[in-house]
């Protein structure tokens, strides 16, 4: 048993360090795709002397082969040396230091709003009677459909016009006034996530519901709280897992949108400013960043759910 | 004559698919076991055996619905309020399901499924629980309890697992245990180890059985009575012995002639035409009529009622004494 | 082990093979309830308003006219005008187009490569299924929305970049579910007896194994094209996809942000509102085209 | 006076006495002000480096200049207590005494001259290193003395040292910092009525009063500049009162913040102007009969009300008034402007006259513009529009940062396009700072190659010229030639557009902020 | 004694087991089926009863063997179409599982008509014709013919695998396990049709099955399988009446009879 958890997590590790490696070739790779010269951006478009585009190539070392530039970007990010950005005129390092506590912030924030909500509804939708799950499910119909800037324009209106009770600009400094600011960001990125995974919750603890385990345990006279904290809650703790670890992937995805429109200085608002500019090195770094975060969280997801099921050791990557 | 432990009267249950569609499965069935006695139910796929044995213990789908009496042990069954329902179900009837790999929770452990019942219902502690267990696996011919107990069971054998689903059952000492096709999914082999060991438990702690099975020979050699049922009826209900001669009604003659044995090859197998029909097929009538040799017009305009024809209880217009049809 | 006994199927006798014609199957349409009748009557209309959007419209979706700014609703303009005079449900109408156009083409893309390659990696299996699922892998590393801001930031912001980017995030879920559900489909028997009977790979393939996936495939794309609205709108909101003045409805909310504190909250609205409506609407119908072909909801 | 507030609905056209310089003083001071960037965080604070709208906002308030800019756009001395011209090549500063930086050093001609010629050094990537086209050398010639000597008279150089230009930051700190001045972490010394505070990346720079500071003492205790990316954001943040003011409010969000009972809009004058420029040396655009129909083609008036929503005026040429409005010859260059023909009215008949004249090629022209700006983006498809009516094609081109960058310095890169459309600013005093990249041969901006004997002595005479109406007699005669070329086909000069809640007053409301420290009168309403 | 139709020789199968093992699922097994009989072969589950049947059939590779047919041995890797089209003429199969066996979406007729136009040159009235002589040889109706496998029962569906099986009319059937999923009373009905059909079309048939009991009614030979291995082989009658091998007897001792009773034996 030992050794199976050991290969099993040899072989997710395996995985996930090639999975790393190819999606950081791809991230290099396609942005020398790009028509433009970033030695122009780096210039500022002022008229630079062609003795000023040298030193900045070289700076940039933009003139070194591929596989040189690669390896050197690549292994400075493992010292977390992101390189220099082209349009900030900082370390990379320092950008993303600077925003990292706001998108954790926001991004915990709304995890624990989503595990708390869809959590409570989806367990209602499964458990309750008929009339609480029609709501359930109605309610989540509509709100999985309503997009993050849309939840998040709403929000802005509602606050900034109507009820004056929480900031809708900002991020704040320090834990209070932090949640403060985060409140409507949260809430905005949080509205279809927490429908979405209540559905998942739902429908995953219903079949487990309808399982033949459960007859089992009722067959045997077991009181039907014992029966969801035993048989139901736990069984569907695994798939439940793997999906609320994709649901990762959307929030970071999702960061994106509400930190811009609620002008929160985090990861997300960065990448979408060095898109706009064009400032490659920042959106190799932070989308690099991305999806490192989303591959070592569905790894670590995958660790958990299979100890929590250990038939899932013997299944393959 | 005591009163029998457990008395079945004129069951129905139908399954409500829509506020239109009303499917009957089982078109009243009655019977009786008495304590220590072994009962078999006998019949093809979809007759409706499962159903009747879940309607004992409540345990039917949310859209059935039923009507008749079950008494079990002198008190109505489907009288009790919830929590009778889960004493009788945790004290006195035990259920084994068929596929022990699907109706054993796959994530927790043997020993948790065993000790489950005990533990939950009886507030029996979990150490206590466990020495009971331990003796329970050697009783169903287990060897190393203890390393069994802390396996999942995906790391069992079907055989094996079986006998887990027959231990959980003795655990709670019932008075009555509901054996689903407790061997179908198994070898010869190993449904023979599986058979042995739940009549010599059975037998030994003095339990009455309801014994659920495709297979009438097996059924004859572990019940004392047989019931045969076809599209949610009983139609014939035997005291075993030797089944090949006393049955009498065409269904269960059919059934046994169909079957080849190992000790003889026939020319050609006896054949019923057509396929099973279901309970809510039955148009009206003898639902076997359609199948039936023997069917008469009058087979075809009503229902024969159930009576005693010599040692057997037969529900059909031909049956006779003495004679078999 | 052998097989548990079969539940005896709902049959029906020999001679009673009820024949099913075209207005058999509108009524097994119908039959998918009224509200999955609505939400396609929604999705057909919407298609509809995409393709007539010329003809139907009003007005010239990008003709501004100064005198009639943020007019309210009227004859000439049933839903009022925005910022610089343009007729809001001409904008509405025409953007359908691109915001309808986008999913699609990321649904049919990611639908075509990913049953593609997910039979392929499943017929095959070996080496090539190796390969496949891990590159399925490292695809599915990358969350739609950041693929989609790096193909912007690599060929710049517009329709077509975001909507390729889509279309290789959302390959890998395809191609999963598709090999998947191949895989457990060409280990079914009746493939098997196709294969004795001498029919090539290939015609397996063509004339058997994919149209009995269809189903989930279909199912599979009417979810996925939910989720690809939903993330070019984002993209659109993001101003990294199609730009103006071509109207698409993110662009729409986008835009009327700024007049929504100045009491001109329509045009984003609107949009806002015809963006949930459609989704709403595609995913019931995903829902019940589930539910008709029996196939579980997550996947 | 103050403008017109309220009323919201249809844009409001905005007349030339509608335009403010200052606004109500300050009643008193006030403990924080939030103030808006609009255009994002500043890629530096280093004043050598700072040429654009973030940097140069920040930036005044924090390094004083040589000389300083005053809202009406003229030019007062600042840390320079005085300036000589002992000959047409040479330019004395002294030093004002009794300056001290932030951190208790004092200020000596040392830093001065240290700061000057930081501009000298390409490696230092300085934003204005074409003022120092004309310098000599830079030298301390006394212990509060600075000696700056030139290879040829540049009477443009003392106007163009208003600004971040000339601002000092201490020598040492500098040299200690090397690469990293100016940078979030580093940040800059200096001598300004504010004290570079902390600088937290994305979100805000805060910079703190300077109580040490020799002059008038600033009314805010603290100032926070705020980093906004989006129009809608800031708006919204300035509508809800978590922004205290801003400068270039959002032109899409005008009428919003008209409407705003929390604040209030002021539009003062400003050298920042719309216009469109041609990129290649052949083809139609390079034709100036070609560019003369376009400009003749379209309606000015309308493009203000409906893109720029009043925020502006119309403008004959690339150099805008207030450029001069400090210059003692402001009468010769206001004739000289007068004189120019009237662009703001279509004439369409006249249009399509020189368009048959020219024949341009049939191919359509490209017009290039930086994806993702809206006022671009309205006004190229008006402008299609126009071109339109004199049968010219217009493709619209949305070019990425990088590829619209290329077309400033690779001519290969502008055979690419046919027009370009550029919002711009001047951020000094003086017409020799801007005109001369557009009109002289091998200029920055001279895309065209457009060379005329005649304006190129007229420029070189006026650029050295020591008599200030000698300057102007001279610019307005070459303006007279090269203004009908069409070099740039200018649409609009913009109005700056500021925005204070009320709770706080004393912004200057003209573009001079962009080299003042402006800052500084800002307290309690 | 004539060529055998089918000759099996010292086949072997291993697939990779857990844990790096190897897991011996066909251990040297070597036997004959001559033309127009039947061989079934026993034994309990997971003794490697398929495995043989799906390396015949060219569904799986041989470890090591030969399989050979008619005297010239076939190559036991995965054929290519050509060759699976030619040995179509040869070998067929029907599986276990009635309800996937068929493809959901072909009609009976469909179904049928496709095997007949890949293997045979056949107008399309002398198809029609053929398809109607295939049903009728299992007991089906032309009304069958435009009916989806969802409208037919589990009995009426293994009749139309029979059916698709005899299409291209081959010489050896390969039957695993095709009746034990169905109700006793079905079950009799195919096996008096698999008697019919061998009667009337010659086909010889590999009987596979763990029920000894539908064995001895249908077999002329038995092979009795354990661990992979055969552990005895002979005429039916044989074995099954006077078993020489432990674990026939075993097998046998297990079957439920009149006056059987179940008994714990040691292994
Ligand atoms: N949950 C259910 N919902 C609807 N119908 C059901 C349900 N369970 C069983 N049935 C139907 O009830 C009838 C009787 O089923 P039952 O399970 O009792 O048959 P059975 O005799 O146990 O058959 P088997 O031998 O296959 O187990 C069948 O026709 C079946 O289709
Ligand atoms: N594809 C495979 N990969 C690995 N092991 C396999 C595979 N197919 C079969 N086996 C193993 O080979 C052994 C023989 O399997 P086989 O299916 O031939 O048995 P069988 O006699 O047909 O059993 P049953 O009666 O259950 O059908 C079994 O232990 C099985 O687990
Ligand atoms: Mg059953
Ligand atoms: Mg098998």
């Amino acid at each position: 048993m030992g050794a199976q958890i050991g290969r099993f997590v040899a072989r997710r590790l395996g995985a996930l360090v090639v999975t790393l490696l190819a999606a950081s070739l791809i991230i290099y790779g396609a942005l020398h795709l790009s028509p433009g010269d970033p030695a122009a951006l780096l210039a500022g478009g002022r008229n630079p002397s062609p003795e000023t585009l040298a030193a900045i190539r070289a700076e940039y070392h933009l003139d070194d082969p591929f596989w040189a530039r690669y390896w050197h970007w690549l292994s400075g990010v493992f010292q977390w040396d992101l390189g220099k950005s082209m349009s900030f005129g900082d370390q990379v390092s320092n950008l993303i230091s600077a925003r990292l506590t706001n998108t954790l912030f926001l991004v915990g924030y709304a995890a624990l709003l989503i595990i708390f909500f869809g959590l409570a509804t989806g367990i209602a939708g499964a458990l309750a009677g008929k009339a609480v799950n029609t709501v359930i499910t109605t309610t989540t119909s509509l709100l999985m459909a309503v997009p993050t800037f849309v939840a998040a324009i709403v929000l802005i209106w509602l606050f900034a016009t109507k009820l004056n009770w929480l900031p809708v600009f900002g991020s704040g400094t320090g834990f209070g006034d932090r949640i403060e600011h985060l409140t409507l960001p949260a809430l905005a990125l949080t509205a279809s996530y927490i429908a979405y995974v209540s559905r998942v919750i739902r429908s995953a603890l219903s079949s487990e519901l309808h399982g033949e385990h459960v007859e089992t345990a009722r067959s045997r006279g077991v009181r039907m709280p014992s029966i969801v904290r035993r048989h139901v809650l736990r069984n569907a703790a695994a798939p439940v897992l793997t999906v609320s670890g994709l649901t990762v992937a959307g929030l970071i995805a999702g960061t994106v949108v509400v930190e811009q429109a609620f002008g929160v200085s985090g990861i997300g608002s960065l990448l979408v400013l060095a898109a706009q500019k064009q400032d490659f090195v920042v959106v190799q770094d932070i989308a690099l960043l991305m999806v490192a975060a989303f591959v070592v969280v569905n790894t670590v997801v995958d660790l958990v759910s299979a100890v929590l099921d250990r038939r899932l050791l013997r299944t393959g990557v | 004559m005591t009163a029998p432990l457990l008395r079945v009267s004129d069951l129905r249950v139908s399954i409500r698919r829509s506020t239109t569609d009303v499917r009957p499965i089982i078109r009243g069935v009655s019977f009786d076991i008495r304590a220590g006695e072994a009962v078999g139910l006998v019949g093809e796929s979809g007759s409706g055996k499962s159903m009747t044995a879940r309607s004992i213990i409540r345990l039917l789908p949310g859209n059935a619905e039923t009507s008749g009496e079950i008494t079990f042990d002198g008190d109505s069954v489907t009288g009790l309020t919830p929590a009778g329902l889960r004493r009788m179900r945790s004290h006195s009837i035990a259920m084994i399901f068929q596929d022990p790999r699907a109706h054993i929770n796959p994530v927790r452990t043997v020993g948790d499924f065993l000790c489950e019942g005990l533990v939950l219902t009886r507030g029996v502690r979990r150490r206590d629980a466990l020495r009971r267990a331990r003796q329970l696996l050697t009783d169903v011919w287990i060897p190393d309890a203890d390393r069994r107990l802390r396996q999942h069971p995906y790391e069992l054998s079907g055989g094996l697992l079986q006998r887990v689903m027959i231990a959980a059952a003795l655990a709670i000492e019932p008075r009555l245990i509901l054996a689903d096709e407790p061997t179908t999914a198994l070898d010869v082999t190993t449904q023979e180890e599986v058979m042995a060991i739940l009549d010599q438990q059975r037998r030994q702690r003095d339990l009455a059985l309801l014994f659920i099975t495709h297979d009438l020979d097996l059924a004859a050699a572990v019940c004392d009575r047989t019931a045969v049922m076809y599209a949610g009826r009983i139609v014939e209900t035997a005291a075993t012995g030797d089944l090949h001669a006393r049955a009498t009604h065409p269904y269960t003659r059919a059934l046994l002639s169909a079957r080849p044995t190992t000790g003889e090859r026939r020319a050609r197998l006896a054949t019923v035409p057509g396929r099973p029909s279901a309970a809510w097929e039955v148009p009206g009538g003898c639902a076997f009529a359609p199948r039936c040799p023997l069917a008469t017009e009058r087979c075809r305009q009503d229902d024969p009622a159930s009576r005693t024809v010599g040692d057997s209880v037969v529900a059909c217009h031909h049956a006779q004494v003495g004679a078999p049809v | 082990m052998p097989e548990t006994p079969l539940l005896a199927a709902e049959a029906v006798p020999a001679a009673g093979v009820p024949r099913r014609r075209g207005f058999g199957r509108l009524r097994s349409v119908a039959a998918v309830g009224p509200i999955g009748t609505v939400a396609a009557a929604v999705c057909l209309l919407l298609v509809a308003a995409a393709v007539l959007a010329p003809w139907i419209a009003p007005h010239d979706p990008n003709a501004v006219d100064a005198s009639n700014v943020f007019a309210p609703p009227s004859a000439a303009h049933p839903l009022g005008t925005d910022d610089t005079g343009r007729d809001l449900l001409s904008r509405l109408i025409h953007g359908s187009r691109l915001s309808l156009l986008g999913p699609l083409l990321v649904t049919v893309i990611a639908a075509t490569l990913g049953t593609i390659l997910g039979v392929l990696s499943a017929w095959r299996r070996g080496w090539l299924d190796a390969v496949l699922s891990r590159v399925f892998d490292v695809l599915f590393a990358f969350p739609g929305v950041v693929l989609a801001i790096l193909a912007a930031a690599i060929f710049g912001a517009g329709f077509l970049a975001p909507v390729i980017a889509l279309s290789l995030a959302f390959l890998p879920v395809t191609a999963r579910v598709m090999r998947s559900a191949a895989l457990r489909e060409r280990n079914l028997p009746y493939i098997e007896a196709l294969h004795l009977q001498g029919v090539s790979g290939l015609a397996i393939c063509v004339r058997h194994l994919v149209p009995n996936l269809m189903p989930l495939l279909l199912v599979q794309a009417t979810v996925g094209f939910g989720y690809a609205m939903l993330d070019l709108a984002a993209i659109s909101f993001l101003g990294l996809g199609p730009q103006p003045p071509d109207p698409s409805w993110g662009v729409m909310v986008a835009n009327g942000k700024s007049a929504i504190l100045g009491g001109h909250p329509e045009q984003s609205l609107y949009a806002a509102i015809v963006i949930v409506v459609a989704v709403v609407a595609v995913n019931l119908v995903g829902e019940r085209l589930a539910v008709h072909y029996e196939i579980g909801e997550s996947s | 006076v103050t403008t017109g507030c309220g009323g919201g609905g249809t844009s409001g056209s905005v007349t030339p006495a509608d335009l403010v310089v200052s606004t109500p003083p300050a009643a008193g001071e006030i403990d924080k002000v939030s103030w808006a960037l609009p255009m994002g965080e500043p890629a530096t604070v280093d004043p050598v480096k700072a040429g654009d709208y973030s940097p140069n906002t920040v930036v005044s308030n924090l390094c004083e200049p040589l000389m300083r800019l005053t809202p009406d756009f003229s030019v007062e001395p600042g840390l320079a207590e005085s300036v000589t011209r002992p000959d047409p090549t040479t330019l004395v500063f002294t030093i004002r005494p009794g300056v001290k930086f932030w951190n208790g050093n004092p200020l000596t001609a040392a830093d001065v001259v240290h700061s000057l010629r930081r501009n000298l050094d390409p490696g230092n990537r300085p934003a204005h290193a074409d003022v120092f086209k004309h310098v000599a050398d830079i030298v301390q010639s006394g212990p509060m003395q600075v000696t700056v000597t030139f290879t040829r008279p540049d009477e443009q150089f003392l106007d163009s040292m208003a600004g971040s230009v000339s601002a000092v930051s201490e020598k040492s700190f500098v040299e200690r910092a090397g690469d990293g001045y100016g940078t979030p972490s580093v940040g800059v010394m200096c001598t300004g009525p504010f004290r570079f505070g902390r600088w937290v990346p994305g979100e805000r720079v805060v910079v703190t009063r300077n109580d040490e500071y020799w002059g008038t003492k600033a009314k805010a205790k603290e100032f926070d500049f705020v980093f906004f990316t989006d129009d809608s954001t800031l708006t919204t943040a300035l509508v809800a009162g978590q922004i205290d003011g801003t400068y270039e409010a959002p032109i899409g969000s005008l009428d919003t913040l008209r409407g705003s009972p929390g604040g209030k809009l002021y539009f003062g004058p400003s050298t920042q102007s719309l216009s469109i420029g041609p990129a290649t040396t052949t083809g139609p655009a390079a034709d100036p009969r070609v560019r003369e129909a376009l400009d003749l083609a379209i309606d000015k008036t309308s493009l203000i009300g409906n893109v720029l929503h009043g925020a502006g005026a119309p403008l004959k040429t690339f150099t805008p008034p207030l450029s001069w409005a400090g210059d003692p010859a402001k009468p010769v260059f206001d004739a000289g402007y007068a004189a120019l023909p009237d662009t703001s009215k279509p004439d369409l008949a006249r249009a399509q006259a020189l368009i048959r004249e020219a024949a341009p090629a049939a191919e359509p022209l490209t017009l290039a513009i930086p994806s993702g700006d809206q006022t671009g983006l309205q006004t190229a498809t008006i402008v299609q529009a126009a071109a339109k009516q004199i049968g010219l094609t217009l493709d619209i081109r949305q070019m990425q940062p990088t590829e619209f960058s290329e077309l400033f310095y690779d001519p290969a890169k502008r055979q690419t396009v046919d027009l370009v459309i550029a919002q711009g600013y001047i951020e000094v005093p003086g017409v020799y700072y801007y005109s001369p990249g557009f009109v002289l041969p091998g200029g920055v901006f001279n895309w065209t190659g457009w060379r005329d004997a005649e304006v190129e002595r007229l420029m070189t005479e006026g650029q050295q010229a020591a008599d200030p109406q000698v300057a102007a007699e001279k610019f307005v005669a070459a303006q007279k030639v090269f203004a009908p070329a069409r070099l740039q086909i200018s649409l609009a000069q913009l109005h700056e557009r500021l925005y204070m809640s009320n709770t706080i007053t004393g912004a200057p409301a003209s573009f001079a902020y962009i080299g003042s420290a402006w800052a500084a009168a800002v307290g309690k309403a | 004694m004539s060529v055998p139709l089918l000759d099996v020789r010292n086949l072997r199968k291993v697939y990779p087991g857990p844990r790096r093992g190897e897991l011996v699922a066909v251990d040297d097994v070597s036997f004959a089926v001559q033309p127009r009989t039947c061989l079934a072969i026993v034994g309990e589950s997971g003794s490697g009863k398929s495995t043989c049947a799906r390396i015949i059939a060219g569904l799986e590779r041989a470890t090591a063997g030969t399989v050979a047919v008619d005297g010239d041995a076939w190559h036991t890797g995965r054929p290519g179409t050509r060759e699976r089209r030619r040995r179509a003429r040869i070998v067929q199969m029907v599986f276990q599982d009635p309800y996937q066996s068929l493809d959901r979406r072909q009609t009976v007729g469909g179904c049928l008509e496709e095997s007949l136009r890949l293997h045979f040159d056949l107008t399309g009235d002398e198809r029609s014709a053929r398809v109607a002589a295939l049903l009728d040889l299992v007991g089906l109706t032309a009304d069958h013919a435009r009916a989806r496998p969802r409208l037919l029962s589990g009995g009426q569906r293994q009749r139309v695998a029979i059916a698709r099986a005899l299409a291209s009319e081959p010489r050896l059937l390969i039957l695993d396990e095709a009746v034990a999923a169905l109700d006793v009373s079905i079950q009799a009905q195919i096996l008096n049709l698999l008697a019919d059909a061998r009667e009337q079309t010659g086909v010889a048939l590999l009987f596979i099955s763990h029920d000894l009991g539908v064995v001895r009614q249908i077999a002329d030979e038995v092979a009795v399988m354990h661990h992979g291995a055969i552990v005895e082989h002979g005429p039916a009658a044989t074995v099954l009446d006077a078993p020489r091998d432990p674990y026939t007897r075993r097998l046998l001792d297990s079957v439920p009879r009149p006056g059987w009773r179940p008994t714990l034996r040691p292994a």
